[in-house]
């Protein structure tokens, strides 16, 4: 089971600020463990923010995403109290879905 | 000076600019770096899991670590970090946050030894409950004063052990603590070595553990950062959450004593 | 034992406050806890630590200075310790001098038993222009021979640096290089090299 | 997912149309779809190629930002932002990695064209900000130093 995600959402004049923080090791599959075996890859390949249904950023990642990904973008029309909600997806098929109210 | 002479010492001196320059536009982009890194610390997302095993009921008992006495008494969070380590009269010894831990888990929760210390630092795959319990109980003194005590004789010991252990140089390289940690403006490699004898870098140092490396990923606490200091050193493995590691980390912390804790922090 | 020993402690203490006359022995209550807290592992032994050598004794007493009669015992009998190189010849391959430099492993716990191991000159020197991520707990080495020559004198002086680094600095943060074998002849020979070639990039 | 789905799916990603997704309604909850020729592509030159990116212009309304060095190569900060009018599509790629692209992001109106996140380095390498807006391509780059870390290794 994937572990929550750290969502923070700000309104900051017209603009909500969003941070997020993943818990996820973006294993890159080209490392080996010290008994020389390839750790299998484990990544996450695509991650969406939704305001209200409407999505406000949508991205697609690559192995070379760093480990306990963050993120950090803008978007206008939100209101305080409104809710934020992000998904990842990874290529092992986990995924999760968390969300923030927007403060 | 004549025409050839001077031309050197021009070439002299633009070189010693060029080469004052690098340094210093070196150590300010790293700088920048851990700036640029400092938004959006993922050492909160071990503090979310270490509350919820803080308040985790677990087996054999079936009880949580809610009514653990970090030496404020049970179930006292807010505040205890800055405090440890203190002699504590149920033991009758001095101990430091992680080893008041293992501590807690045996007498509360029941584990066996064993099943405490398991897992003491994590790696990909393995993460470990001590690191999460332990980011989520310093991030409760954020904010706070460094006030820790040796007023009970044993808590004087602790201290004093902890310096000898400071100063002890062994081992095939001749290195103590005090070799890298003792003098100020040093650096190994581009990494700056807090002097831990002086009171404001002990102060920073102490105050910005435990932290997450990103180096390794993980939330690395202090027991963690003196093992990996020690394996530099060229010394053996400590046990972990043993009597001379928190004799070391008294000394640290008491050095560190009216700085303003301010972690789980991000570093390297 | 570690009970037996804190309990010791504790009544060392007890009689301590009554009578005032016998204080806790503090460095030997920190030996007892290496001994007994320690793990051996690899290359790093729990006997290695434990027996300290004069010269570590009197550094960990007297950390930052210490009689003058003592740093001159500590130089005298270090200088001792300095075995030039048998063939006579001083200076190898500064391109292996330069790897040597930039390697920090070797007798780490981490480390496997019977490695290669580094010199790490970089954690502390500025040697080179061209790697930027140098160390300053010693002084520079860039242009060594600029800064120094390359007398028969400095290539004796550098070597047992080197090989012995309080021969000249009682209680250096050096490692003591070849008397503690942490590296061999040939790889001083070839960190000789990288300070002393004149084709080393050092001189360049 | 089937394929044909998916293939209307990896044509919104590529066209990085936000007003196509919203015509499929409900579909928009799945997000772009990963491209794995794009992100398996071993140069820059490749993931570009795969990107779609044809012609580009070499843009200063284009930025990468971050530090000059990057004391850790695991983890890099790097913001890439773009001024130009419509901005609806940003990727991040890392010349010198075994694989260039790192991540895409799909960027719908209302959205700032300006996002921040941490990518792995193997070593100094040239960081590609490529945007796309009003289906023209802008390059933006900048060149990040990966240091060692400290004693031992």
């Amino acid at each position: 089971m994937a572990d929550p995600m750290r969502i923070r959402a700000v309104l900051n004049g017209d603009k909500v600020e969003v941070k997020v923080l993943i818990r996820h090791d973006m294993e890159t599959g080209l490392r080996k463990d010290q008994a020389g075996e390839i750790i299998p890859p484990h990544f996450i390949k695509t991650l969406i923010a939704q305001y209200e249904g409407k999505t406000v950023l949508d991205a697609v990642m690559g192995i070379s995403v760093s480990k306990d990904p963050f993120l950090h973008f803008k978007f206008k029309g939100g209101v305080k109290g409104g809710k934020l909600n992000v998904t990842w997806v990874d290529n092992l098929g986990d995924t999760r879905t968390d969300s923030a109210i927007i403060s | 000076m004549n025409v050839f002479s001077k031309i050197i010492f021009t070439i002299f001196v633009i070189q010693m600019n060029s080469y004052a320059f690098a340094e210093s536009s070196s150590t300010d982009e790293i700088s920048k770096y851990r700036e640029l890194l400092a938004d959006g610390n993922p050492a909160e997302l071990w503090e979310m899991r270490g509350e919820e095993l803080w308040k985790k009921k677990i087996a054999p008992k079936n009880v949580s670590l809610e009514q653990c006495d970090l030496g404020k008494g049970a179930g006292v969070v807010k505040g205890a970090y800055v405090e440890l380590p203190r002699y504590f009269s149920d033991v009758n010894k001095v101990m430091d946050l992680e080893q008041r831990l293992v501590y807690c888990r045996k007498t509360l929760q029941g584990l066996s030894h064993e099943q405490a210390v398991k897992v003491p630092f994590g790696s990909v795959g393995n993460s470990s409950d001590i690191e999460a319990l332990v980011a989520y109980i310093t991030s409760e003194s954020r904010g706070m004063k460094m006030n820790v005590s040796n007023k009970h004789p044993l808590e004087k010991d602790s201290y004093e052990i902890g310096k000898r252990f400071f100063f002890y140089r062994a081992g095939t390289h001749d290195f103590s603590c005090a070799t890298c940690h003792s003098a100020n403006k040093k650096r190994i490699r581009l990494q700056e070595l807090p002097n831990l004898l002086n009171k404001l870098d002990a102060q920073k140092t102490y105050t910005t553990w435990p932290a997450y490396r990103v180096s390794q990923g993980e939330v690395r606490s202090m027991q963690h950062r003196l093992s990996d200091c020690l394996r530099q050193q060229r010394f053996p493995e400590p046990v972990y959450a043993s009597d001379s590691m928190t004799a070391l980390i008294m000394f640290l912390a008491k050095n560190a004593d009216g700085g303003v804790y301010d972690a789980p922090a991000l570093k390297r | 034992m570690k009970k037996m020993l804190m309990g010791l402690l504790v009544s060392i203490i007890i009689t301590g406050c009554a009578t005032a006359a016998i204080k806790t022995d503090y460095g030997q209550t920190m030996l007892t806890l290496l001994k007994s807290e320690f793990i051996s592992k690899g290359p790093a032994t729990v006997e290695r630590v434990l027996s300290q050598d004069e010269v570590q004794k009197i550094c960990s007493k007297y950390p930052v200075e210490r009689p003058e009669k003592m740093a001159a015992l500590i130089q005298d009998s270090q200088m001792k310790t300095v075995k030039y190189p048998s063939d006579g010849i001083y200076i190898g391959d500064w391109k292996n001098g330069e790897k040597i430099a930039q390697n920090g492993r070797g007798f780490q716990s981490s480390d496997p038993l019977g490695g290669v191991n580094g010199g790490n000159c970089y954690a502390c020197h500025n040697i080179t222009k061209s790697e930027i991520s140098y160390g300053n707990i010693g002084p520079s080495l860039y242009n060594y021979v600029k800064a120094h020559g390359s007398s028969e004198q400095v290539i004796k002086y550098t070597w047992a640096k080197i090989y012995n680094s309080q021969a000249y600095t009682d209680c250096s943060s050096m490692p003591r290089f070849g008397h503690s074998g942490i590296l061999d002849e040939q790889q001083i020979k070839d960190v000789m090299a990288l300070l002393l070639d004149p084709a080393s990039p050092v001189n360049q | 997912m089937n394929q044909s789905r998916r293939d209307i799916l990896r044509m919104t990603s590529v066209l990085g149309l936000g007003l196509v997704g919203n015509l499929f309604g409900s579909l928009n909850v799945f997000g772009a779809e990963w491209m794995p020729k794009s992100f398996d592509a071993k140069n820059l030159a490749d993931a570009l190629k795969e990107l779609g990116v044809d012609k580009y212009t070499v843009s200063s309304d284009v930025a990468v930002v971050s530090a000059e060095i990057a004391e850790n190569g695991a983890v890099v900060p790097v913001s890439v932002s773009s001024v130009i009018p419509n901005t609806e599509y940003m990727a991040i790629l890392v010349e010198k990695n075994p694989s260039p692209l790192s991540a895409a992001f799909n960027i719908p109106e209302g959205t700032e064209a300006s996002v921040t996140t941490r990518v792995k380095m193997g070593g100094t390498s040239n960081v590609y900000a490529v945007v796309k807006a009003d289906g023209k391509w802008f390059l933006a780059s900048k060149e990040i130093k990966v240091t060692l870390g400290g004693c031992g290794g």
